[in-house]
């Protein structure tokens, strides 16, 4: 077992937003706080980890990263701010990118848009519910 | 073939006497040789270490000065090596500015425990300046023989 | 020009066998200003000393060289010698042929070469060379506690034991700290109160001992040995020296609503009130806060019953000034308040408290009488949470939490999961932990007693929310080793919050020129080897002031303050390294530039009066070095762009001579 | 009188540089004029004069006079000198031509200055006419003539051409070394170009400057004049008007230990130094007042007064462009009673 | 502004609050202006002047004038203002003893500037409208103001007074996208070679007047390291390229951290040397390496030199050659 297995991958998408992933102590704070912790296969705390391990094929290919409601209640809670949720949507991105086409037309989104919700919440959804 | 004389260069080590010279010292012990070329000036902190002392000793014809104090944070006088650090920052950066060969200037951190990090560097240092020639950029014809 | 004698020794073959002796003697014969160069066996050796010290009398030497082993090994045998024969020890340099040469070089050319040129790089130091005295300070034979929990108290026991005098200042009207709010204390289960009562009644009845209590250090002068202490005594509008501690006053006062912070404000007391029984000095205090009589002036109703006349409304504070040759800082802690984590319900539930609360929630002497009842409604808990790590190990950038470890919450933790579990057995008791962390004489088999014996339930994984649903506490929390994630009814959660220092310890330690970190705890003089000295001389630390501590530690450390403290009072004089830095008032400009890279504050100002041109009188700030607070590093000697500061036995001058020497083509 | 057209300047210039070194006035990488060897391809500077004066060839900044040695109990002393080559010094300007007329009363009585002599007696001076003075010119304060200066050869410019005058043997010498260059001169022509330039001379702010209230016999009226007090209280005290002057000529002796021995030299030293004159007991002027008005009085009262009224000033005006708070002698002389 | 100043200087006079004004004295062609300290209101009106030649940096002087006998009234431009607080920071004056007056500064002009147009023979300068007419002996010349604008002027770091006790004209802001380190990157984008020969083709022309050590307000000492013979470094001349780098680059060095970039040491140069990019350089590199720093910005704030942090860059680590 490498912990240093795509490597290129793992630096490329932790730079893009700014995650530490070697900050996290395995506390499961953020596990413990996640509401769809149920819909999930792998939980937060797992995430961070397998990008540590390198393995974010098959974190990619997981449904469990759409399921993320983009709540952050993890990177408010978690106390080496680690950050999931911004990493989730960095995977997400990630992913989105090597579809290389996007789901939605921009005309469309101003319909969608609600005042409230802030701004990742919403570019997430788009990716989620586009997919 | 022309008979060149081996350049030899002429190098200062300011060592703090809690921790480098007790490096030294235990780098002696352990004979873990370097070359003659370094000789060593002992003060009580690198925080004595002025930036006066590094110019004096290239205007008298060294060739490299290097400064080893404690690592930062067990500077024996708590703090004194984190002022030295800022100092020989700021002195280094401003040699580099002036033209003055960066690598003739080095600080390394070097506690009573790693004589054989004192060797070492104090090897590769030796293999720096012996590379980069005679100083001339701050030279002072008039110590010339 | 001074005489020079220079001393080459063989050290055996160590030297000799690489480094020609002989011929370096009679090399650096020929240098300016020596008139003696010789080689010997051994210079260490009685008989090398005896020819070092005939010479020095044949030749009338002003300096001496010895070309041999390190400084480190030898400086102080050649300087003692020298001393014997009437010459300044500070007159002798070593130029290290050993360690530096012949250990390291095999070429014998090479080698001989480097010896005298160190040699000669000693010659020209020593011609600079001035006869130093070390300086003497005098030492107040007493010393000063800032702190009376039970590290403060251990510290003036010990130094009162040894002799000396002690003021402990407490700012609380009792002594005894957070131990005493303690209920049971880890791994022995023994009660805080039977181990630490006898403790503060020993400080209580020893002559030697003094109590400021309800007291706060005002102000800091002096150095080591001399400190000049202003303490302030709190208005406490009872007279210490009359109230008998009877305690009917507290049973009379008619304003009850007073918060209890004794008991963590988890019940009440009176206006008037003395702590908690055990207290040291048993005298009661006011809370100018709520006294009726103080803020509206009617009332008076302890003045009336007060027998011994001990009442007195119109106290004020009081300045006291005191001499003291060493001060102990032992400022302890306080656990951090949880309120900025609203996951845990902290402020909204009053059934979530802190490890601190639950302590006096189990108290016999606390607001339920020992018996465990929900803050809420007063009844049993049957679920209990517990909750490790809040506000400990936090990321550096956390604003909520403390980035280190707080070191006692895992084993207080085991405690009250144990004794929860063996005094109510109907229980279920829940633990999240992150690592259980128990290093420690007895205190991992502790934890394991409170798995395996009581059966508690220890789960890796932490508490995401706390939720208040039908009196009940809804804690949803993940099971990293089921991968599950957890949904408890809880009645109680207690959290095990970090602790941090006192927040009167910053101001303390500005006022002692004492260094802290980032985090508020003192910095030792030396991580490994200092472990009890600021390094500012002459303060001593003690306890969690420190860095997180258990009991067990705190009394150890504290009893190791006191042994330092004991070593200095014992002293009548203190001599000073006269390597220290000195500044010329002729060339100061009064900049301040290197009192701001002292580390131990040993450089002041004054105005000084100068002539001036033409039969001027000139007025200039100069500064000037406390010989007895300097400890030579020569920081202030780089700051100071005149020149004006310099360093004995490492001048500017000096260095330089070194640097011309060995660089001289 | 002898012509050089211009055209013929770079031959001319590459024919006395084959002889000997010659200097002229070039411009520097900031665009100041200071003096530079010619060699082929270098340009004289059109400025009106060179940061530095000219003085610094007979009496340069600093000067190895002597080295020595110590070995064992013994001395041994090392005569340094460097044998003097002849050379040219071109485009000098009135002033400065004057001033080593004020050099020589100083270093070329008893006892001669050997050193100084001997760059005497090596160099030419080929001065240059003024032809566009500036507002801090005041040679003619002291009877300097700027249309008409000294030197050996002097040398005017008129179109196209330069005249050339030789005043010393030297200065014969020097053109008939170079005869083939130069044809006959034109002495109207250069009468022409005086009087043009003294009409701008005396249309210059400080034409009318005069040397009243100053000179012989003044000292025991001037040296407690309170005036100084006003005068000397900006002065920072550096050395900048003592270093471009080209009259100034203290100098101090040092030491330079290099390790291996001794070397003395000289150096230009400045009355407004704190440490100038100091010795055993300490400075003989104390204070800034005294400093400063001793590089003044030197200039106005004493130094006329021993050498038959000649000032030790020709107004060359580096002082009035240099000096960081524009306080200087023309200053001086106004407040002490010259009128403009 | 002249007015105002003068109406200021006599009023504060005359009511007995100050004693002495210190402020700049005209001279004879307009650019030639003198610090100077008026003792009466005669010498006020007839020679004080404000014009955009008046440059000099007058809180150097306070030094010795806030120690004698009564209160002294200042004028000091903004950039004058961060090294008056300066040297309050350093205790080197004594503020109870003055009386600071802010004076709005757009900018001064160089005379330097005017004699590399060729000008010459100036009899008189009249300002107007940011345009010079400048009356010469050759003939009447005009030329913009922001032409013949002093260097550090078009890289003015502030217009804010940060220390005063009167305003006149407002408090001005510090100025945010100052170009000053732009020739400081220039250097630092050279090889060592050519930063080498840069440095060499200016220090050369050094003469060791110490023109930029006794006007700098940070060299304030009471006697410098290179004026004291027992140092062991005092030199008096620039003897060779060993001693003119020695000189500058420890004098940049002590002034490091306190230098507050007024610019008076390339002003007065009488050689042109560009001194001012020595400090700059320390000033970029403190702000890089520790932190955005501005001396006299705040006398209170501790001095990038007197303080450190735990995790400062390694000296191996800051700058490095560049291929």
């Amino acid at each position: 077992m490498s912990h240093n297995k795509n490597a290129a991958k793992v630096e490329q998408i932790l730079r893009s937003y700014g995650v530490d992933v070697r900050k996290c102590m395995r506390c499961g704070k953020c596990t413990a706080t996640c509401p769809a912790f149920d819909a999930m296969e792998y939980h937060p705390h797992q995430f961070i980890y397998m990008v540590e391990r390198g393995e974010v094929d098959k974190l990619a290919a997981s449904p469990s990263i759409w399921h993320c409601l983009s709540c952050f209640a993890c990177m408010e809670r978690c106390p080496r701010q680690v950050e999931p949720a911004k990493l989730i949507e960095a995977v997400r991105v990630a992913v989105v990118r090597e579809k290389g086409q996007n789901h939605l037309k921009p005309e469309d989104v101003p319909a969608l848009l609600d005042e409230d919700l802030p701004q990742q919440a919403i570019t997430s959804a788009f990716r989620k519910y586009s997919k | 073939m022309q008979d060149v004389k081996e350049f030899r260069p002429k190098i200062v080590a300011f060592c703090c006497n809690w921790c480098s010279y007790a490096g030294a010292d235990l780098a002696g012990s352990a004979r873990l040789s370097y070359p003659a070329d370094v000789k060593i000036i002992r003060v009580p902190c690198s925080c004595r270490v002025n930036p006066m002392f590094i110019l004096r000793a290239f205007q008298r014809g060294a060739d490299g000065v290097i400064m080893a104090g404690c690592h930062p944070g067990d500077c024996h006088y708590t703090s004194g090596n984190y002022f030295a650090r800022r100092r020989m920052t700021l002195l280094f950066s401003m040699l580099d500015y002036l033209g003055i060969e960066r690598e003739r200037t080095r600080v390394e951190w070097i506690s009573a425990a790693e004589g054989a990090k004192f060797s070492k560097t104090m090897n590769e240092f030796v293999d720096t300046i012996t590379a980069l020639g005679e100083n001339k950029r701050l030279e002072d014809l008039r110590c010339k023989k | 020009m001074q005489r020079i004698g220079v001393f080459i020794c063989h050290c055996g073959t160590n030297i000799a066998a690489t480094v020609d002796v002989k011929a370096v003697a009679e090399a650096l014969s020929h240098e300016p200003g020596v008139v003696f160069s010789t080689d010997y066996q051994y210079m260490c050796s009685e008989s090398g000393q005896t020819l070092m010290r005939e010479a020095i009398r044949e030749h009338k030497l002003t300096g001496v060289v010895v070309c041999s082993c390190s400084p480190r090994m030898h400086e102080a045998t050649f300087r003692k010698a020298a001393e014997k024969e009437g010459l300044n020890p500070y007159m002798v340099e070593i130029a290290n042929i050993r360690e530096q040469v012949s250990w390291i070089h095999k070429d014998m050319k090479e080698a001989t070469e480097k010896a005298v040129i160190l040699g000669r790089a000693a010659i020209a130091k020593v011609h600079l060379n001035k006869p130093l005295k070390a300086g003497e300070s005098p030492v107040t034979k007493r010393a000063l506690v800032i702190g009376g929990g039970i590290a403060g108290i251990q510290t003036a026991l010990d130094i009162a034991e040894a002799g000396f005098e002690v003021d402990i200042v407490e700012k609380e009207p009792t002594i005894g700290g957070k131990m005493a709010q303690i209920d049971k204390t880890f791994p022995t289960l023994d009660c805080a109160a039977y181990i630490l009562t006898p403790k503060m009644v020993d400080v209580a009845q020893n002559e030697k001992i003094k109590i400021f209590s309800y007291s706060e250090v005002e102000a800091v002068k002096g150095f080591v040995g001399n400190f000049k202490v202003s303490i302030r005594k709190k208005a406490r509008y009872v007279i210490e020296d009359k109230c008998t501690g009877c305690g009917l006053c507290t049973e009379k006062c008619p304003q009850k609503k007073v918060p209890n912070p004794f008991n963590m404000n988890l019940d009440t007391r009176r206006a008037i009130y003395i702590p908690f029984a055990q207290a040291v000095p048993k005298v009661a205090a006011i809370d100018a806060d709520y006294c009726t009589m103080l803020k509206t002036g009617k009332c008076g109703v302890c003045s009336k019953i007060c027998a011994a006349g001990a009442i007195d409304y119109q106290q004020k504070d009081e300045i006291v000034e005191r001499e003291y040759g060493a001060i102990v800082a032992a400022t302890g802690f306080n656990p951090l308040k949880p309120d900025k984590y609203n996951e845990y319900g902290y402020s909204t539930c009053p059934d979530v408290v802190t490890s601190l609360e639950l302590e006096r929630l189990m108290n016999a002497a606390g607001p339920t009488a020992g018996t465990l009842l929900r803050p809420s409604d007063k009844t049993h808990p049957h679920t209990l949470v517990f909750v490790q790590c809040v506000g400990s190990r936090c990321d550096a950038e956390n604003e909520k939490g403390k980035p280190y470890c707080s070191k006692i919450c895992c084993m207080y933790t085991a405690k009250h999961a144990m004794l929860i579990r063996e005094k109510y057995p109907d229980t279920e008791v829940y633990v999240f932990y992150i690592d259980v962390r128990t290093p420690g004489k007895n205190f991992d088999e502790f934890y394991r007693r409170a798995v395996e014996q009581y059966g508690v339930h220890y789960i890796k994984g932490q508490v995401g929310k706390v939720v208040e649903e039908n009196g009940k506490l809804k804690v949803q929390a993940s099971d990293l080793l089921s991968g599950e994630q957890l949904h408890i009814d809880a009645d109680m959660v207690v959290l095990a919050t970090a602790v941090e220092p006192d927040k009167s310890a910053r101001g303390i330690a500005t006022m002692l020129t004492a260094s802290m970190d980032t985090n508020d705890f003192f910095t030792e003089a030396h991580a490994k080897l200092r472990p009890v000295e600021s390094p500012t001389a002459g303060i001593f630390l003690s306890g969690v002031c420190q860095g997180p501590k258990d009991i067990p530690e705190t009394v150890s450390q504290a009893s190791a303050a006191a042994a330092k403290v004991i070593g200095l009072l014992a002293k009548d004089k203190l001599t000073c390294n006269p390597c220290v830095a000195n500044s010329d008032e002729m060339l100061c400009n009064g900049c301040s530039s290197c009192e701001k890279v002292c580390p131990y504050g040993a450089i002041t100002y004054s105005d000084k009066e100068f002539r001036g041109p033409n039969r001027t009188t000139l007025i200039r700030r100069v500064a000037s070095v406390n010989e007895a607070v300097c400890q030579g590093c020569g920081a202030c000697t780089v700051a100071c762009p005149s020149g004006a500061m310099d360093l004995k036995g490492f001048s500017n001058r000096q260095i330089m001579a070194e640097v011309d020497a060995i660089c001289k083509m | 009188m002898k012509k050089l057209s211009l055209a013929k300047l770079n031959d001319f210039f590459a024919a006395v540089a084959a002889k000997e070194t010659l200097y002229l006035p070039v411009n520097n990488n900031v665009g100041k004029a200071e003096y530079k060897k010619w060699e082929s391809g270098v340009e004289m500077s059109s400025a009106l004069n060179t940061v530095r004066s000219a003085k610094d060839f007979f009496f340069p900044q600093t000067e190895n006079l002597m080295e020595f040695k110590m070995t064992g109990k013994s001395v041994e002393v090392f005569d340094t000198r460097e044998e003097c080559e002849d050379f040219v010094i071109f485009g000098v300007r009135a002033c400065d031509a004057a001033s080593f007329a004020i050099l020589d009363s100083v270093y070329l009585v008893d006892p001669v200055d050997s050193y100084y002599k001997s760059r005497r007696e090596h160099g030419t001076v080929v001065t240059m006419a003024c032809s566009k003075p500036a507002e801090t010119c005041f040679c003619g304060t002291f009877g300097i003539d700027a249309a008409n200066p000294a030197g050996d050869v002097t040398v005017w410019e008129v179109e196209g051409a330069y005249m050339l005058r030789a005043n010393t043997e030297k200065g014969e010498a020097l053109l008939a070394s170079v005869a083939d260059l130069l044809e006959d001169g034109c002495e109207k022509c250069v009468e022409e170009a005086q009087a043009k330039t003294r009409a701008i001379l005396a249309k210059l702010p400080l034409a009318g400057l005069t040397t009243e209230g100053v000179g012989v016999g003044k000292t025991k009226e001037l040296f407690d004049h309170p005036a100084w007090a006003s005068l000397s209280e900006s002065c920072l005290g550096c050395g900048t008007c003592t270093f471009v002057c080209p009259t100034c000529q203290c100098y101090d002796v040092r030491d330079f230990d290099t390790g291996n021995g001794i070397k003395r030299f000289r150096c230009w030293d400045s009355c407004m130094y704190s440490d100038f004159t100091k010795m055993a007991h300490g400075n003989s002027r104390n204070s800034q007042l005294e400093r400063f008005r001793q590089r003044f009085m030197h200039k106005l009262v004493y130094y006329p007064d021993r050498n038959d009224g000649t000032f030790g000033c020709v107004g060359c005006g580096r002082c009035l462009a240099r000096c960081p708070i524009s306080m200087n002698i023309v200053k001086v002389m106004k407040t002490l009673g010259g009128k403009n | 502004m002249q007015k105002m100043m003068e109406k200021r200087a006599l009023e504060l006079l005359g009511d007995g609050t100050v004693n002495r004004v210190l402020g700049w004295s005209a001279g004879d062609f307009i650019y030639d202006v003198t610090p100077a300290v008026f003792k009466t209101a005669e010498e006020v009106q007839d020679k004080f002047l404000y014009n955009d030649f008046c440059g000099a940096n007058l809180s150097k002087y306070l030094v010795k004038e806030s120690r004698k006998e009564g209160k002294i009234l200042v004028f000091l431009k903004p950039c004058d203002t961060y090294s008056f607080n300066q040297l309050i920071a350093e205790h080197r004056i004594i503020r109870e003893n003055i009386y600071a007056i802010g004076v709005e500064c757009f900018g001064k002009a160089d005379e330097e500037k005017l004699r590399a147009k060729g000008i010459t023979g100036i009899t008189g300068i009249e300002m107007k409208d940011g345009t010079y007419t400048v009356h010469t002996v050759y003939g009447d010349e005009t030329v913009k103001a922001y032409e013949v604008m002093a260097d550090r002027c078009l890289s003015c770091k502030s217009k804010k007074h940060v220390a005063y006790d009167e305003l006149l004209g407002s408090e001005g802001e510090v100025v945010e996208d100052c170009n000053r380190f732009d020739m400081v990157e220039k250097l630092e984008a050279m090889t060592p070679d050519e930063r080498y020969e840069f440095w060499r083709g200016e220090l050369s022309r050094c003469i060791r007047c110490n023109a930029c050590r006794n006007i700098c307000p940070a060299c304030t000492c009471e006697q410098c390291v290179f004026d004291n013979p027992n140092s062991g470094v005092s030199q008096k001349a620039a003897v060779n390229s060993f001693e003119e780098n020695m000189f500058h680059i420890i004098r940049a060095f002590h002034v490091a951290g306190r230098c507050t970039d007024c610019g008076e040491c390339s002003r007065v140069c009488p050689q042109h040397i560009p001194l001012h990019l020595l400090n700059r350089k320390f000033i970029k590199d403190v702000n890089t390496f520790y932190g955005e720093y501005q001396a006299g910005e705040n006398p209170e704030a501790k001095p990038p030199l007197g303080k450190y942090e735990k995790n400062d860059i390694e000296p191996g680590e800051a700058g490095g050659a560049k291929a």
